[in-house]
């Protein structure tokens, strides 16, 4: 039996406004074991950040449990990249690296992961000097530098050609078979779905509840989109998530 | 002897200067040595008197007889200075207080002695005192303002005279306020402003040297009498004041030490009038004899 | 309804907090005074006698209203006029290297000096010397608080603002200042209890009304208590600023600085 | 012949960096005129962004000129949200709709998108309350509702599910074809691009050039991926993208 | 090399633009001063050599760094608990409602009754009263400008410094502090201006040495050239201070509030 990294019990979650009070997760459950990949689907605005900022411990939910063991080392990638504007590109995924590898082992790999990530020629720029997908770029980055047990990611491929798309999803993968953290995945693709995750778990309208949980057997590494059993499992996707909701 | 240090605080005024001298001259016993501290804030000088931190405290009589009847422990030592004010007025010249019936007369600080002088004096000349405008200005910039030509008249101490006068052509010396005080009092032109006050229980422990003190302290009196010019001089090291005017300006000071008993003459005559107008200024009453050391 | 009350519970327990913190140093008062002379520290209960007689007399109360007067007037001209060359300064290099030395030219001329030129300038008008005096003071305070603020301006707003054909005077309004508001709140904050002072500091110095001349006219007569208890006056007057004035924009400036 | 709403005449630009001069658009020609939607694509970080930026006069060419006729009304969709905190959804929007329209209009209009981006729930939302993808529907909604003569759009459509892509696509395409707007839309998105646009541009790696220029003609709401024309486009492009850049 | 030139070229420019404004300032003063006796407004002649007499004198320089040595050990002690409560408070409503409300009170208590308790509490020492005095003054400034920066810092990235588990510390240097440069540098140079002002105010009430008694002794003595020589001498401190020391700090600021 593996790990359990990440797990939900029964949570919910609401916010209070001006407005009255807005449900915005309603008592969902869910568990993520070391090596597992999910992706999780939904409609904008069901409640998917919400729950990623729940696993990382940045919000309580109003009922429920969000257990992630202790010493867990987790890694999130925002929606939005939160770089340090003061620090360049690798001085920013050198300040959490710091935080727990030791030196020479932390500098071997963030210098694969900015090769990889094709960041080496910006490794002295400043966050204000970049691009929109280069931003994103070392958010992801900087997440898979620190070698987690548990790695939070929401849409990191946005603002991503297919050909970067297509080469960081590689290195995503790669760099998840050296290490198998659990990985929960947001993302609005689902062809990157499909691909990625061994569990692709399709949420409702807010507040978000788990709808349709599909389970995928293939090694990621032998999948394509021309395999008709994925093509079928994405056009079923496709199908619920833009069909009556 | 012991060797210890006198602390004396006294403001930049020509009454401290017999001290100086008498620091400078080093005719005290041995191992006993003055440490003069100059500044105007008497406040400061209490606070220390009554602390024990000071020894001595040159103030005016007024300042010292109201702390001693508030309760703080010292003594007058002696009275020094009795003339040092006049009234100047601008562009014209004041024959009697009746002139400055619809002017503006600036005094330095509400409640203070010149404030009760000139209230009385106008009082008793009959003026209306809502017929004066007066205008309460700390002396550096009253001053400032009679020589721009903004006010009509303006009672200043020495040397704030002597530098008026020399500056400002349209400045009139108009009256001289201890004629003005003896006019009223039978001939009488002392009034006293400055004294030299002792720490009470300084005084208990050290009567002889206190005796001592003042003894010396008359033939610096004296000596500043006589040496006008290294008077002066002495100011101007202290004070930060050209010697030329100190020097200018003593003609102007009446310096003396009077027995004491002459002086508590004087003190009363002044403290009874004082009483009709602000008895806060000197404590509420007369001080009584214990007062006086 | 829940909130509100847990809010309100909240806001109670602080101001008992701040209240108990009062006390204590109303007891260090106390406790301190008794070992002083009333002439060199009063104690509370004879500041409360002085206060009394102050109330009785009157003058607490006119005195009070003409230094407000006086500081509103000194310190909002000093505000509108520090925040009108912040801006003025932060769009062109022309304006900004020539006002900020001027500015700090001012600020470093000590207060004795502004007092010596307002007599010459305004005479012993009794009303313009201090509110020049507050004016001056607190000019450079507000335009160096301004001007910082200026600078933590999003700059992607403003250029928002601008492809949207946002007018000059509404990029001013509806983006430099409510980003601004925080840093206003802080600014009008230092400013006032700056202006404060100033005033009573040139009531102090040239001046035959207001707070700042009872009070150097008491301190100058030995007054302690009566000191004491224009201090009390001038504290009750700044909390009542603070919390019926500045606390409340301060909740509201929080809106802003989401 | 229609009005040429925006000109790129030979436009070179140049960020000068610690580490010297990064050349990042070279020598760029490209017109759009009224009516036309064209489709910008080309890998992260090529210079995208960067002629948008041109484009709405925030940024100058090192060489060329970027030339809008005066009185142009330009309405920008930003790579990531620009609101102003301090307003709720619909105060943002009409904070710029007063510049341009009057009132009882404006009002019409901006009830109109509201509804059609799924946001008159939240029209009193403050930004920080809103998900990425409301954010970035705000967006959407703001530039659409002043009803402009030429829309820049950097990636519109990311943070969005697949059913709401859809909807957007129409509300854009039904306002385009109600007010003609010029249309220069950046997306990584092939398939957005062959279906929404009438030219489809594909830049080099940075510095940005144009490589291909592929010109559509069936009318947008006629179009699906299934049009085995539009599906053969798509390979291309997709080919061009992932293939040897 | 083509940009470090022009931004040379750049700063020469400020510069000039900068004296130019100066040069203004003082040919007004000069001609004001023509129609006034140098008793009320000395001509930059008269100040000039009364500068001179004090450099002669050798007072000149005994009584700046009496002064700059005071006023620096106030500020400093006053920056540092300033930044200290700042964050202490930011932490916890306790701490909070507990400080803010005694910091207004010091604010609000005007510095006559300080230099009472200075004297109380420090006796005759003439170094400690206006060292305690420019800290009181300068503390709750420190604090304020603080505080506000504090709630300027962005949420997100102390989130991201908590998910990957950066300690308190490092998110307080690494985090905090590079946010708050801009803020501490507005702070500082706030905070200096305000402690050199506080100590020349200090010593002008209570102290037999420095700049600030010279100038008292000065103006009570209405030897109003030697109190303008003895600002200019003010102005020169403080211009030294300005662009040796706030200046290049500034710049340096720039690059983390971009
Ligand atoms: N202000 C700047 N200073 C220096 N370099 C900059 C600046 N802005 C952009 N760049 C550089 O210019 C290049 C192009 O940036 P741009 O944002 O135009 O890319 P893009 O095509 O929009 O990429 P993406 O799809 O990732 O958003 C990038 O290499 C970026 O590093
Ligand atoms: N701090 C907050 N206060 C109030 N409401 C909030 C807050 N954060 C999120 N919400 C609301 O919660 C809901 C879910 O937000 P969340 O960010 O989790 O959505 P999401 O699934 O990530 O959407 P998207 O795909 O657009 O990013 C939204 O309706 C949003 O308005
Ligand atoms: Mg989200
Ligand atoms: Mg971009």
């Amino acid at each position: 039996m593996r790990v359990v990294v990440l797990e939900y019990v029964g949570v919910t979650k609401e916010f209070a406004g001006d407005e009255g009070i807005l449900q915005v997760v309603d008592d969902l459950s869910l568990t993520i074991k070391r090596g597992e990949i999910v992706a999780l689907l939904g409609p904008s605005g069901c409640g998917k950040t919400t729950l990623l900022n729940m696993g990382a411990q940045l919000l309580k939910p109003t009922r429920g449990r969000v257990v992630c063991p202790k010493g867990t080392r987790v890694a999130y990638a925002f929606q939005e990249p939160r770089l340090l504007p003061w620090k360049t590109v690798e001085e920013n995924i050198r300040f959490v690296q710091d935080n727990f590898l030791p030196e020479p082992l932390g500098g071997e790999i963030r210098e694969r992961i900015l090769v990889q990530t094709q960041l080496s020629d910006f490794r002295n720029a400043y966050p204000d000097e970049l691009s929109g997908g280069m931003k994103q770029r070392v958010e992801i980055a900087r997440a898979l530098s620190i070698q987690p047990d548990l790695l939070l990611m929401d849409e990191p491929f946005k603002s991503l050609d297919p050909a970067l798309k297509l080469e960081l999803r590689s290195l995503l993968l790669a760099e998840h078979s050296r290490q198998q953290f659990a990985l929960l995945l947001v993302t609005h693709d689902p062809g990157e779905a499909v691909l990625l995750a061994d569990r692709v778990i399709l949420l409702s309208r807010r507040p978000a509840q788990i709808r349709t949980e599909i389970a995928l057997k293939a090694p990621q590494e032998l999948r394509t989109l021309a395999d008709p059993l994925l093509a079928g499992w994405l056009d079923e996707i496709h199908g619920l998530m833009v069909g009556a909701q | 002897e012991e060797g210890r240090k006198i602390f004396i605080q006294s403001p930049p005024t020509v009454g401290v200067l017999p001290l100086i001298w008498v620091q400078e001259q080093g005719v005290l016993p041995r191992g006993i040595d003055l440490e003069i501290i100059i500044s105007q804030d008497h406040q400061r000088g209490l606070s220390l008197i009554s602390s024990g931190d000071l020894d001595l405290l040159v103030t005016g009589v007024n300042v010292g007889a109201k702390a001693y009847n508030r309760g703080i422990d010292l003594q007058l030592v002696n009275t020094n200075i009795w003339g040092i004010d006049y009234l100047l007025t601008s562009g014209f010249q004041a024959e009697s207080w009746k002139d400055l019936e619809g002017r503006t007369l600036s005094l330095p600080l509400q409640g203070g002695p010149l404030d009760f002088l000139a209230r009385y004096f106008l009082h008793n000349h009959g003026v209306d005192l809502d017929q004066i405008d007066f205008a309460y200005l700390p002396s550096n910039n009253g001053a400032r303002a009679f020589q721009l030509g903004r006010l009509d008249a303006i009672i200043l101490p020495e040397p704030m005279v002597t530098i008026t006068l020399n500056n400002y052509d349209q400045a009139v010396l108009s009256l001289d306020i201890q004629e003005e005080w003896g006019k009223l009092h039978a001939g009488e032109e002392r009034i006293p402003f400055v004294g030299l006050f002792v720490q009470g229980g300084f005084a208990k422990e050290n009567s002889e040297l206190v005796d001592l003190l003042h003894q010396y302290y008359q033939e610096g009196v004296d000596w500043v009498q006589s040496h006008p010019e290294a008077a002066a001089e002495l100011a101007a090291q202290h004070f930060g004041q050209p010697a030329a005017l100190v020097q200018e300006s003593l003609g102007r000071i009446h310096l003396q030490v009077y027995p004491q008993d002459e002086a508590r003459e004087l003190i009363e005559l002044l403290f009874t009038e004082i009483m009709d107008y602000y008895p806060e200024m000197i404590g509420g009453r007369l001080p009584d004899g214990d007062f006086y050391f | 309804m829940a909130i509100s009350i847990s809010r309100r519970k909240g806001e109670f327990q602080k101001l008992a907090i701040g209240t108990a913190g009062l006390l204590v140093v109303f007891a260090c008062w106390s406790r301190l005074a008794e070992n002083y002379h009333p002439l060199i520290l009063p104690s509370p209960h004879e500041t409360g006698k002085a206060l009394l007689a102050l109330w009785k007399e009157g003058s607490l109360v006119s005195n009070v209203l003409v230094t407000l007067s006086r500081t509103l007037c000194g310190c909002s001209l000093a505000l509108f006029s520090g925040f009108a060359l912040a801006v003025l300064t932060k769009g062109t290099t022309f304006w900004q290297a020539l006002v900020r030395p001027i500015l700090t030219l001012i600020q470093i001329i000590p207060p004795v000096v502004w007092t010596v030129l307002a007599v010459i300038w305004f005479g012993i008008a009794d009303h313009v010397a201090p509110v020049f005096l507050i004016f001056v003071v607190t000019l450079p305070v507000a335009f160096v608080s301004f001007f910082s603020g200026l600078d933590s301006i999003d700059g992607q707003l403003v250029e928002m603002a601008a492809v949207y054909r946002c007018s000059r005077l509404k990029t001013i309004t509806e983006i430099y200042l409510p980003a601004l508001i925080p840093h206003f709140v802080s600014t009008v904050s230092v400013g006032i209890s700056f202006a404060w002072k100033a005033a009573i500091f040139a009531e102090f110095m040239g001046s035959t009304t207001g707070v700042g001349f009872a009070l150097s006219t008491a301190n100058s007569n030995l007054q302690t208590e009566k000191v004491f208890a224009w201090v009390l006056v001038l504290i009750a007057v700044m909390l009542v600023c603070e919390y019926g004035l500045l606390t409340p924009l301060r909740r509201r400036a929080a809106r802003w600085s989401a």
